[in-house]
């Protein structure tokens, strides 16, 4: 009495449920949908993106390296989501606001994040790692989904202003099972909202496989509640880009939400606190690592003749510098002294809190010499 | 003009000065609402300022929330007290954090009015009085008001304020009257953390906000017959609470009784209690004491008189605080 | 790029997009997908279900009759939709479970109620109205939407006892857009639980019309989910009954989960204290009274000459022994005493609370004459 | 043992017992846990009783509410103290009410495992302490662990139980190691509501629970070396407390200080102080003092040490609290 829909337990056969562009060994496939909303991409552009996709892993080898050596408390790393997030971050306009989860390094990156933007929150100085006025995009978020209706509540006030920006929102596959990732579409949906949602399906959340949150494509929910949506291969950078420019475009010109599901894979683990070789097999790790993105888009470009080494050589050196940068910039930071934990609490005075930060600066003032 | 008609002058009133003042809810469009504080606004504002939303409360406060990122100050409403829960993770993790989070630079002036608390003979889940919870979470500011004067002025303050404010309307006195000043300047009133003494005494304070103020009036008027004299406190804000005038009070007196008809284990009459305590130790007489509904889920509306504080009640502790048990209640006699 | 969804604004148009058995006028149309649901229902049978459904209108209009002469603080009246409570409830087995919401006196009914278990809750003497265990139905449900979860949990219990019992939830149109009940959805099709979800989209939350909350069909979510749907026309007692024989077989035989949305209308306000003409058009309500769910079964006997005046006579009667039979259980309630409020908080004793009831009681004994 | 392992041994033995118990979390079956403590058990019970769950909160605990109707005794385990909150209606409004509402006719003995806390440099939601909005929670039951032994004794008797139970794990204690009678008779055990006297002294009491029990140990030792005897009570159970311990503790020393990492505004220590100003008002020397998280969200990692109450905040308050400012502390020595 239903559509019938294909359980997807099995990986192979999972991604072959997706739109691509680029097939795994780096080869062109015509893709009458996607194609033209990429038609402009030439091989300069796809140089550029395969840039950011390197200095985004070297970004993300940074954080685990800091993380290991104690500089942080913790990562999310990305590696294996690179293209899904360079592609979809590269097609935004920078009016656009990005509500993320927490895993998104490569939409801070593509939003022009400095050096520290990458590490505040990591390393445990600062609750948000970022200002998100300056790189357009909300604070990283950790409950799951919360962050869906963020970005429809700002969606309506896009619309409610009569602009043409667009708000996006990045979750995990294992956030469409939260009640506010639902609502989020519900609520989109009835407002027909300037809104884009990504999911970045990397087959895990922590210890568990997809399968548990969803046997099914999870783009096949979106149509349910009135939003089109389009299953994309996320280790396809310029199939990406397609599809969010064709997300953007649907939201943009006023037709209300659009939906996106990446299929991709989290190479590494879920943060540096796991151990993913108490859940998952290296074959399957292994099967994955031959869909690297990158090497894809290299693969693609080098067949054209269109890469040299030095071409490589000379991004990995600009991503060592970056990195560079970025470990200078987390040794470099100060721990805001011990009254600041009572800072920025409220914006306006608070009789209760100001007594107590009071008390506390006086109790303080006991260990002081001489006091 | 009635407490609820001047709720909905208060949010007239702060939709006509800032027109990033927008309204969220289920049903305060076409209907105004289920106690019909927001009739009319939909006519006069529009349905992109009075938002009829989808049935999901989590999905209410998080939309909000990104019109706060946006620049707007929401105000919401949340239809019933007992109908805030679904809500709490958004309202807990996200509107109270998120100026900490981002050290001011997202602001989140959401107001979240709640129809509050029993006493109406209603349904399970309709006669809640949360604002423990609420009070206990740091980053919300709380208000409970007791007449429509208040509602008006401090319902425009909260939707002024740069933080989050939980609202609590006593559904029970949407229909009292009293004088509201529609047009004098809120600049003048006085600021929204303020207690007030309702009633001055000298004998023992009783403490309490919302719809047990007039309980407590009462409680005032009938020991007076008595000869004994009691100051009445109605805190307005719950967080934070204004403990200089509480001070001031239990300094003068040395006896408390704190009510409220939210239960009692952990409630906000302990809080009361124990800073009193720290605060004024030396002052106190007697212990200072509680009165509130029992640690029971909301009873059924027929149990509920047995639930929620009443005058008697309120005379038995004020009896005991004073050490003079039953002279009050005189149900001894 | 995604499955075309037509809006359903007009009620109209959308009482087309569903299955029926019975035309609005009672004439039979074939419908391959349901009648083989209900090839076994005879005109005895059909005539019982238009007695239930009379009995239960009756009944319904005794508990606002009851509330207007305050002997109720609240009734939730279920007219319009006594083909979908009456044909749905009439296909399950007593072991089957309902977690209903709070408008379902029609399946109350069906369980096999007694006189007083319509009531004790709307007259505010107990929490729940009548002996979960008696009915096979948990309690009359406030929060919208939380039963349907509970319905997967009893559902997941059922699978893991290796019975052919089914879980069935009642919830409306409004409900829909609860975190929860998406929730539910979720995990009813990742563990292909035996739980059946029974929408009634009666077209109306409160004053809020459907289309806040879906401008889609809302069967249309649950494919997306991986769980079959059918949208059925909710005044067809008939396509009621046979949607979900359907899909408690479904259940019942280890496919897991099934939908149905059951496409109705409110005819009465959204409770006794709700005043519809303050949001919706006289000429709605007239066009649904023309689609009334007991005058199309009784067209239907009437016209194969398989009902007569006295029959309609004979369950007229019967029907208003049942109010009578309501009414007098519900006048001679008696409140429990005082101390009452304390009972059942916990089920093992808790120092706490039984200090505060000792106090009260002794607070209570002081007016007692003589203490 | 750890009492990481304790609860572990206390989960398996449960499921031994009684073939109703079934656990439900994210990630508790293949990998044991965020924190291990479901190690093994996948293995050994079978996915059936071991479910890893999708990744929603309030579709955990609704869901183990339902098995509850079926007559089961499901096992939640909230991954951390942060993610509970989107299961709060489900707690408050459902698992809270249900027995009252059916007059125990349907029970709901579930066990709601929170790791919990802070103090382990975590992410933000990775530490809160959220245990005064169960204590205010009519119809549920809160136990908050500090030791191996008590961890595997009070799981147990908590899913033993017929009522709902809230139960805290001090996370950055899962690692320390004490001594387990694993084979003791449960019904031999000290019942669950019980407070229990850590350290007895005479000058003052320190009533704390959880992880703060052993920085009230160390307190206590500090001052013995002053020659000051303080009585440290872990409460162990929050609802209800069990104040007849406590009552007679601070008859004896007249002085007490509470102590906790949540923040202050109506928490736990508000409630202590408040109840025990009640019952023991002529006994008390001086005001009992609080010392607690400050009201703020919970900081970031590096700023925790200064949000956190320790050994100098918990000798400061004893130190006032028998009006002795700085001795103990040295601090203006
Ligand atoms: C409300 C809530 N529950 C649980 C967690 C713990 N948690 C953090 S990440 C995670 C898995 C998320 O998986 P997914 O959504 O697929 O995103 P991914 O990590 O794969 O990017 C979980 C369970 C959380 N952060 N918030
Ligand atoms: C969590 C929650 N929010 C709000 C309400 C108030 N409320 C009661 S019924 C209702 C409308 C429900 O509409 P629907 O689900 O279509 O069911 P119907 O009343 O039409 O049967 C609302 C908003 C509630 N009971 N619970
Ligand atoms: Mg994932
Ligand atoms: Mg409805």
């Amino acid at each position: 009495m239903s559509p019938q829909i294909t359980p997807i337990a099995d990986t192979a056969q999972d991604l072959e449920l997706s739109e691509r562009i680029l097939a795994p060994d780096g080869s062109r496939v015509p893709n009458p949908r996607l194609d033209p909303f990429v038609a402009d991409v030439d091989d300069a552009q796809l140089r550029s993106l395969l840039r950011d996709m390197i200095i985004l892993r070297r970004i993300d080898a940074e954080g685990v390296a800091l993380q290991r050596q104690g500089q942080l408390g913790l990562w999310a790393p990305c590696q294996g989501q690179e293209a899904t997030q360079i592609g979809t971050a590269r097609a935004l306009s920078p009016q656009d606001f990005v509500f993320p989860s927490y895993r998104e390094t490569g939409v801070i990156y593509s939003r022009g994040a400095q050096p520290a933007d990458y590490v505040r929150m990591w390393r445990g100085e600062e609750g948000a790692s970022y200002d998100p006025a300056v790189l357009g995009m909300a604070p990283l978020q950790i409950i799951i989904g919360a962050q869906t209706l963020h970005a429809v509540g700002y969606a309506l006030g896009i619309q409610h202003d009569g602009t043409d920006e667009v708000a996006v929102t990045y979750f995990g596959d294992g956030a469409t099972s939260q009640g506010d990732v639902n609502e989020a579409m519900i609520f989109a949906s009835s407002y027909q909202a300037p809104v884009v949602f990504v999911c970045q399906n990397n087959h895990w959340a922590i210890s568990e496989p997809v399968t548990v949150q969803s046997q099914y494509p999870i783009a096949g929910r979106a149509p349910g509640f009135g939003i089109p949506s389009v299953r994309v291969d996320g280790n396809d950078v310029l199939a990406c880009m397609a599809a969010m420019r064709w997300a953007l475009d649907h939201a943009r010109s006023g037709k209300g939400p659009a939906y996106i599901e990446a299929v991709t894979y989290r190479m590494g683990p879920h943060t540096t606190a796991d151990d993913p070789t108490r859940y998952r097999d290296e074959a399957e790790l292994a099967s994955w690592r031959r869909r690297d993105p990158i090497t894809r888009l290299e693969a693609h470009l080098r067949a054209a003749g269109e890469l040299s080494d030095d071409d490589v050589a000379e991004t990995q050196a600009a991503a060592d510098a970056v990195a560079k940068e970025m470990r200078a910039a987390c040794l470099g930071m100060v721990t805001r002294p011990a009254l600041a934990v009572f800072d920025g609490v409220y914006a306006e005075p608070h009789a209760g809190l100001d007594r107590q930060r009071a008390e506390y600066a006086a109790y303080l003032a006991t260990f002081e010499s001489g006091v | 003009m009635t407490l609820g008609k001047a709720l909905g002058a208060g949010l007239r009133r702060a939709m006509q000065d800032d027109d990033k003042v927008v309204l969220l809810g289920e049903d305060i469009g076409r209907l105004g609402g289920v106690f019909r504080i927001t009739d009319g606004l939909l006519d006069e504002f529009g349905a992109a300022r009075v938002i009829d939303t989808p049935l999901a409360e989590s999905g209410i406060v998080g939309t909000a929330v990104g019109l706060a990122f946006r620049g707007y100050r929401p105000v919401v409403e949340i239809q019933f007290d007992g109908f805030v829960y679904p809500a709490f993770d958004q309202i807990v993790a996200q509107v109270a954090k998120l100026h900490y989070r981002t050290q001011g630079r997202v602001k989140m002036p959401l107001t979240i009015r709640i129809p509050w608390a029993g006493g109406i003979g209603a349904a399970e889940h309709h006669s809640e009085s949360p604002e423990a919870y609420f009070v206990h979470t740091a980053g919300l500011r709380v208000v409970a008001v007791s007449n429509p004067q208040d509602a008006y002025r401090s319902l425009r303050q909260a939707i002024a304020s740069d933080d989050p404010v939980i609202f609590f309307e006593p559904k029970r006195l949407y229909h009292h009257k009293g004088e509201v000043e529609l047009d004098a300047p809120l600049a003048d009133a006085p600021p929204m953390g303020l207690a007030r003494v309702v009633r001055a005494g000298t004998d023992a304070t009783l403490i309490t906000y919302g719809a047990m103020v007039s309980t407590a009036l009462q409680a005032a008027e009938a020991a007076e017959d008595e000869g004994i004299s009691l100051e009445v406190i109605d805190l307005r804000s719950l967080s934070p609470v204004d403990y200089d005038s509480v001070a001031a009070s239990v300094r003068k007196t040395g006896r408390v009784v704190v009510a409220h008809e939210a239960s009692r284990e952990a409630g906000v009459a302990a809080e009361v209690i124990a800073s009193i305590t720290e605060r004024c130790f030396e002052y106190l007489e007697s212990a200072p004491l509680r009165v509130t509904g029992h640690d029971v889920p909301y009873p059924p509306a027929k149990l509920e008189k047995y639930h929620l504080p009443d005058l008697d009640r309120l005379l038995d502790a004020v009896d005991r605080v004073l050490d003079r048990p039953n002279s009050l209640t005189g149900a001894d006699a």
